[in-house]
């Protein structure tokens, strides 16, 4: 550094230092906010009643985001706070994202493969047929290391299967 | 690389934030104290993020594998309660941001005002998923191997266990949040009691806060995902 | 750096060193003094390190014939073979906890908080200029967190031992296992949260305790690869927890979120435990390459090559860490498609290890080089690592991982990378800052010749693995079919080599520290002419590391010997 | 140093710990030397085993001939030599296969041939001789012939690898499937470019240790710090290389993932730690892998393709054929499948490679590959589990005992294993969790088809499956003849 002068703290000049200039809000946007948030609650309250079939999961989840939003922004100064921390939480919901779409990708594209393969392994079995979907078997059924029949496997996956069927 | 040898307070620059009673030996200046502190929150926050996000992956594939069961399991959680502890969080979290105004005001009694009643909140909201909690109990909606729902006259198809696992999963770690956080909060509130803050002084309080919000973040997606969506 | 290399000896008296500025035990166990809680995970980790290798050295040895004869008769001998059970399953099930607790205990107790824990926490402060790191109280609680953590390990293993290989698959954790998974499960829970607060710490210390001056370009590469790691422990160790806390949820409640058998999905918990495990395998070894990184530029005097890359290479390797975990899964029953994607994106990991590999070597190009300890072990690092980074290449290939997945061949790639990376350069860095922390010096021939088993017994012990991998012997195994048995008494053999190697690295290095072996005069500053801050200071450091406020004008790898005359442009 | 330590130290010197710390070192490596020499004369077992095996079956071939000879008549079971001499043939598999690899010491295998051969000729001649009597009918002359080419098929069995093929890694590993090819040679492709860059790093690396190798103290150093034309190149260059290897790989993964529809269907179940192997086209045929020897437990068709569709009932497996270079986990509660085309006649492993519990390392099954004609003549030989003519009602039972996996749970000695064993186990009074129970031919029944309704104490927690379905009646009390017998 030639400018022996200025004094730096990690890597700024102090002078330059940020966390003198806290933000302070006026109450009026706290109420503000707090009423948007009940306003917003009251939508996802609605919009549960209203069937909006398939539709009804991004609706909640946009609605629940801009309450987020909200919160963040305003409840918890990310506005007028340090970039870097918009930043530490941003990333963390990019990594987030990661996390959920490889894995839910990876569930969505073999589920259907296996489910052909089920139909097929079931297929002329000289097995019994596997049980029809029931509710869990309970009590004594099933503790830690009792598994029950040799064709628990493919009764569980025709469950899953019958869950699905319904979906369409 | 030279080293300064004349103290360092020395070169503490105008403006940066006057010392007080709580900084620690190894800071430089207030200001970097709680520049650390509440860029350590943040990071800690982070943390969080991702430890729920498990909890909340784990729900979307229960929903993607089972949908009719989760559909037909949600309709046995109540809506209502679920509701006004929405409500509760969201005005607690008003209180929680308020107390923080307070601290950077350096209104001591309004800190401790809405920081009792934040804390009020926070108990609010145990006491209603207490009853929420023993409601689900007595009707056999338990987790896993426990789930014995057909007893107590309730005939959910598929595998109502696995969403009862997940709910208890989720709002179970929401809650042992919201616990903590009355542990924090009451610990905030007693330093405030001692007339630690000042407006050069807060970080705490502010810290708090942000955890507090955390808190109520995931209750806003917790909701709707397990009381509402169809 | 260059213009004044021991300041405080001018301005200042010599102080009492952080090591005896206080005493007692008590002025120990409750520290913030980052050095101390540095030389406690020290010990500790190696501790761990010396009982995860005793019970690798124990199935070794069993594997020096095809049949399980080795631990039963040990257990014969013993008198703790049940007669009315299968004496081989009962000597199996041995096997299999002796090859968990290997796993285990290296990778929650050893390698990941080694590095950090030790070295991280000891020099992180001293690099930046710093006083301590910036939740010193944290710190002590990150120890103590391990520490707990670590007893529940060692719980577990007095309470029968698990036996479900580190990686706790389900549904065998979760319904076959037996209860010791919930006390080991539980314990990487705890571990996770030492090393979720360690990281947390060493972010904020990065950015916001660094000296006047130090800009993020005139951080040692130490700290640049302390932050990756630390990026990753923040950002991926979360999901570890939950993980877990599900495994446990699954283990004492069955409630069918892994569990096949009651409509859970086994292959879920691989996602969610990759998701963490393999950034988890950076958060191992990138802080060895930072250490790396000094080893090279200190011992050759010459500016690192290619900073930037280097420094950069490290946080992308960290960030495309996170996208990578599905090659845990090729033959998984992941989805096809989901295989490619991940094998695509491992590829893109290769890039920025391969550059770091390339700039260290060409580090060496008209340095000085001396060959003293530290030197071998990071000289040995490029040769092991190279090995381990290559054969990474095989198992990102789709159609070469479908045979060499679970086999041998992976064994050996990854103790290439951790043993042969992450272990050799914390030896390595061990004896380079040696003085600096104890204020003791080890002999160097010693030094020489332990690398020099160290280097022998390691490649003997896992390079034949490769050929028995490509030839089909799949790990994990108790009893193998007899065709493998000449590679096998190669690599235990191997082993015994290498354990040498390691007991005598240890004997000398303890040696440094009897009394009697105290230098007659104070060990300069700086005595391999590093120039980064923490040789600036007293060895070993005071209490409060620094005499005064360090400045920083210039970057740590600017050394006095560095021909600055006739200064050509290389741009 | 061993020398210089028997040295007196000079006077006046005091004698340093360390060397004798070295010494300790070095002569503890030595050690672990011997300990190789010594491991490695261990495995002379093969030999043995080769000269017991010829010996066995010059025995064979002598009794044979005595009996032709001698006017006793011969013995057609005598003939058939698998089925006669199950011992031989375990040792026969276990020469072939899991001792392939290693070479036999030469003199061994000359003797080893010289046996071989001698056994061989002495069936010929006898056939000769026959047919010269004109005695042989055509029935007859081909159980000869089969046993003449089982001799011969041993000589090739044991035949000593070229040198230039033990220095190989495919010494142990055949290549026997379409799939191999290729994987190899993307495999060696890729050792290629590492062992080249490698070297190159390692070169480059080692001439400046030798040449930049510090001389004296005040050595200067060179001032570089980057240069960006080589960063650049050294990060481009690899990086192409490896988006080459990426493609090919994943084509041939690709080839690997999309079964032709005319493939041969074949159903795997995993459990704990066998394998059950049954073909959907072909009921009742049904083979298991077994903890105790290497049972076959799949057979397939040379040149044709094969789908396997598996399952598993407890924990994960992992189906890996290496001489197939296939692996596939086999997944409880989901289907995964696996396709291959086996290109090479012979007998291969099958081995459980994700790591199932105690037991894994046993978990090995034997992959049979036949020509395409003789594929569907072995699989109807095998799928008759019914029984024979002559066959006692105890002798089928225990036929069912081995080719059911009933053996890989349940001894009949006596010996402990993962379930009671049948040994006495006849009319004994056993406890049960749901109170005492005599073992009669309900209680039998009733354990086979539902496992777990009375489970005997001391084996809570094991798991057995079901075979409702698989066995019936006439199996069940052929097996409880079977019991019967074991006192």
């Amino acid at each position: 550094m030639t400018d022996q002068t200025k004094l730096h703290l990690h890597g700024k000049p102090i002078e330059g230092f940020e966390e003198v200039h806290e933000h302070i809000s006026p109450l009026k946007s706290y109420m503000a906010v707090f009423g948007a948030l009940l306003v917003l609650t009251g939508l996802t309250y609605a919009v549960s009643y209203m069937s909006l079939g398939p539709a009804s999961l991004p609706v909640a989840m946009i609605v629940a985001l801009a309450k987020a939003t909200l919160v963040c922004m305003y409840f918890m100064h990310l506005k007028y706070d340090d970039r870097y921390h918009v930043f530490v939480f941003l990333s963390t919901l990019i990594f987030v994202g990661i996390f959920f779409t490889f894995t839910i990708f990876d569930l969505q594209s073999r589920d259907k493969l296996s489910e052909e393969q089920g139909t097929f392994f079931m297929k002329e079995y000289d097995r019994e047929p596997p049980p029809p979907p029931v509710v869990i078997p309970h009590g004594e059924g099933h503790g830690e290391g009792e598994h029950g029949e040799g064709d628990h496997g493919e009764s569980k996956a025709g469950e899953g299967k019958a869950d699905k069927m319904g979906e369409h | 690389m030279s080293t300064d040898h004349s103290s360092p307070k020395a070169h503490r620059p105008e403006g940066a934030g006057e010392p007080h009673a709580f900084m620690a030996h190894h800071f430089n200046t207030p200001g970097q104290q709680a520049g650390a502190a509440k860029f350590g929150m943040w990071v800690f926050l982070a943390t969080e993020i991702l430890m729920f996000s498990g909890l909340f992956l784990a729900y979307f594939i229960v929903r993607m594998h089972y949908p009719d069961m989760v559909l037909e399991a949600h309709e046995h959680l109540n809506k209502v309660a679920g509701g006004i502890n929405t409500v509760v969080l969201i005005t607690s979290s008003l209180t929680m941001a308020l107390a923080v105004r307070a601290a950077q005001v350096g209104d001591t009694p309004a800190i401790k005002r809405n920081l009792l009643l934040t804390i009020a909140f926070a108990l609010t909201f145990m006491v209603v998923k207490y009853f929420e909690y023993s409601t689900k109990i007595e009707h056999g909606m338990l987790p896993g191997k426990y789930y014995n729902a057909w007893e107590h006259g309730y005939a959910i198809q598929g595998s109502p266990h696995i969403f009862f696992a997940v709910y208890f999963c989720m709002t179970g770690l929401h809650g042992i949040h919201v616990l903590i956080g009355i542990g924090v909060l009451t610990w905030i509130y007693l330093r405030a009691g001692k007339g630690h803050f000042s407006p050069s002084y807060y970080t705490p309080v502010e810290n708090v806060g942000l955890y507090w919000h955390l808190v109520d973040l995931i209750w806003i997606f917790l909701f709707p995902l397990l009381y509402l969506v169809r | 750096m260059a213009d004044d290399k021991s300041t405080h000896d001018s301005a200042h008296a010599r102080e009492p060193s952080y090591l005896v500025a206080q005493k007692g035990l008590k002025s120990w166990l409750f520290t913030v003094d980052h050095k101390r809680l540095g030389l406690m995970y020290l010990g500790s980790t190696l501790l761990f390190f010396f009982i995860a290798g005793m019970s690798a050295i124990l199935f070794r040895t069993e594997l020096l014939t095809p049949e399980g004869d080795f631990i039963r008769r040990g257990l014969e001998m013993l008198g703790m073979l049940d007669p009315d059970k299968n004496p081989a399953i009962q000597s199996a099930t041995v096997y299999n906890k002796l090859f968990t607790v290997h796993g285990a205990v290296m990778v929650f107790l050893v390698i990941i908080p080694s590095v950090p824990g030790a070295l991280g926490n000891f020099l992180l402060p001293l690099m930046l200029g710093a006083k301590d790191v910036a939740f010193p109280r944290l710190n002590l609680l990150s120890f103590w967190v391990y520490t707990l953590g670590a007893l529940f390990f060692i719980y577990t293993l007095f309470a029968g031992g698990l036996d479900t290989g580190w990686t706790f698959y389900t549904p065998y954790s979760s319904n076959f296992s037996g209860s010791a998974v919930i006390s080991a499960t539980f314990g990487a829970f705890i571990l996770g949260f030492s090393s979720i607060l360690t990281g947390l710490n060493f972010m904020v210390t990065i950015h916001k305790m660094r000296a006047p001056g130090m800009t993020w370009n005139r951080m040692p590469l130490f700290c640049w690869s302390i932050y990756a790691t630390a990026v990753i422990q923040v950002l991926a160790t979360p999901v570890l927890a939950i993980t877990l806390l599900l495994l446990i949820v699954e283990k004492t409640l069955n409630v069918g979120i892994f569990d096949p058998a009651m409509g859970g999905d086994p292959v879920l918990f691989q996602h969610f435990f990759w998701f963490y495990s393999h950034p988890a395998v950076y958060i191992m070894i990138l802080p060895g390459f930072g250490i790396i990184s000094e080893l090279i530029a200190v011992h050759s005097r010459k500016h690192i090559f290619g900073y930037k890359a280097i420094a950069l290479s490290s946080v992308a390797i960290a960030i495309i860490s996170f996208v990578v975990w599905g090659h845990h899964m090729f033959v998984s029953g992941q989805s096809e498609l989901a295989g490619i994607v991940f094998s695509f994106l491992t590829f893109a990991v290769a890039v920025p290890t391969a550059i770091k590999v390339f700039s260290w070597v060409a580090t060496l190009y008209k340095g000085s080089i001396q060959f003293n300890t530290p030197m071998l072990y990071g000289l040995m690092f490029l040769f092991t690592f190279s090995i381990g980074g290559l054969t990474g290449v095989f198992l990102g290939t789709l159609s070469v991982d479908v045979h060499l997945h679970d086999t041998y061949f992976v064994v050996a790639h990854f103790h290439y990378v951790m043993m042969g990376g992450t272990i050799i350069a914390f030896i390595g860095g061990l004896h380079h800052w040696w003085s600096k922390m104890t204020g003791r010096e080890y002999n160097e021939t010693h030094g020489k010749w332990g690398a020099l088993l160290v280097f022998i017994g390691f490649n003997m012990t896992f390079f034949n693995q490769f050929v028995l991998g490509q030839q089909g012997m799949p790990r994990r195994y108790y009893t193998y079919v007899p065709q493998f048995q000449q590679q096998h008494v190669l690599s235990t053999v191997g082993s015994y080599i290498l354990t040498v190697g390691l007991m005598w690295t240890a004997i000398y290095l303890l040696a440094s520290l009897r009394k009697s072996a105290a230098p007659k005069e104070p060990i300069p500053d700086s005595p391999w002419g590093g120039a980064s801050l923490e040789w600036t200071t007293q060895t070993p450091p005071i209490e409060h590391n620094f005499h005064g406020q360090p400045r920083v004008d210039t970057d740590p790898y600017n050394f006095p010997q560095i021909d600055r005359t006739g200064e050509v442009d290389h741009h | 140093m061993i020398l210089d330590m028997s040295k007196a130290p000079e006077p006046g010197v005091a004698p340093t710990r360390a060397p004798r710390l070295f010494v300790a070192a070095r002569a503890l490596s030595w050690l672990s030397f011997l300990l190789v020499l010594v491991l490695s004369a261990g495995s002379c077992k093969k030999d043995d085993l080769a000269i017991a095996t010829a010996n066995r079956v010059d025995a064979l071939a002598d009794e044979i001939v005595t009996s032709a000879t001698e006017g006793e008549g011969i013995d057609d079971a005598q003939l058939v030599f698998f089925v006669e001499a199950p011992e031989l043939r375990v040792d026969m598999q276990e020469l072939a296969v899991v001792y392939g690899s290693q070479r036999l010491d030469p003199q061994t295998a000359k003797q080893f041939d010289e046996i071989r051969g001698g056994a061989a000729e002495k069936v010929a001649n006898l056939q000769i001789a026959l047919q010269a009597e004109a005695k042989e009918d055509a029935a007859f002359a081909e159980k000869l012939d089969k046993l003449i080419s089982d001799f011969n098929e041993l000589a090739i069995m044991n035949q000593t690898p070229a040198p230039w093929e033990t220095l190989t890694p495919w010494a142990t590993l055949p290549q026997a499937s379409t799939f191999a090819g290729s994987t190899d040679l993307l495999y060696l492709f890729i050792v290629g470019l590492s062992v080249f860059f490698f070297v190159l790093v390692m070169g480059v690396q080692g001439w400046f240790m030798w040449k930049y190798r510090r001389r004296s103290e005040d050595q200067k150093t060179s001032s570089i710090s980057h240069n960006g034309k080589i960063e650049f190149l050294w990060s481009a260059i690899p990086a192409v290389l490896l988006v080459v290897i990426f493609i090919w790989g994943e084509v041939d993964y690709l080839k690997q993932t999309i079964p032709p529809p005319d493939a041969i269907q074949v159903r795997v179940t995993g459990r704990q730690w066998f394998w059950s192997v049954d073909y959907p086209d072909y009921p009742g045929v049904q083979f298991s892998s077994s903890t105790e020897d290497n049972a076959i437990t799949m057979v397939v068709p040379k040149g044709r393709p094969v789908q396997l569709t598996m399952t598993s009932e407890d924990v994960l497996h992992d189906l890996y054929i290496p001489a197939f270079r296939v692996k596939r986990d086999v997944v409880p509660g989901r289907y995964t499948t696996l396709w291959f085309e086996a290109s090479q006649v012979g007998e291969f492993n099958l081995y459980c490679a994700e790591y199932c519990g105690d037991q894994h390392s046993a978990m090995i099954g034997r992959i049979k590959v036949l020509e395409p004609e003789n594929f569907v003549a072995y699989l109807s030989e095998a799928g008759k589990l019914k029984q024979e003519d002559g066959e006692t009602p105890a002798q089928f039972g225990k036929r069912i005992y081995e080719r059911r996996g009933c053996n890989a749970c349940h001894s009949v000695d006596g010996s402990p294993k993962v379930g009671p064993s049948w040994k006495g186990l006849w009319a004994r009074s056993e406890s049960t969790d749901k109170g005492p129970v005599t073992v009669d031919a309900n209680y039998i029944s009733e354990s086979i088809y539902e496992p777990n309704a009375k489970i005997v104490s001391g084996y809570e927690g094991v798991k057995m499956p079901s075979y409702k379905g698989q066995l019936d009646t006439t199996h069940i009390s052929a097996l409880i003849e079977y019991m019967k017998t074991l006192k």
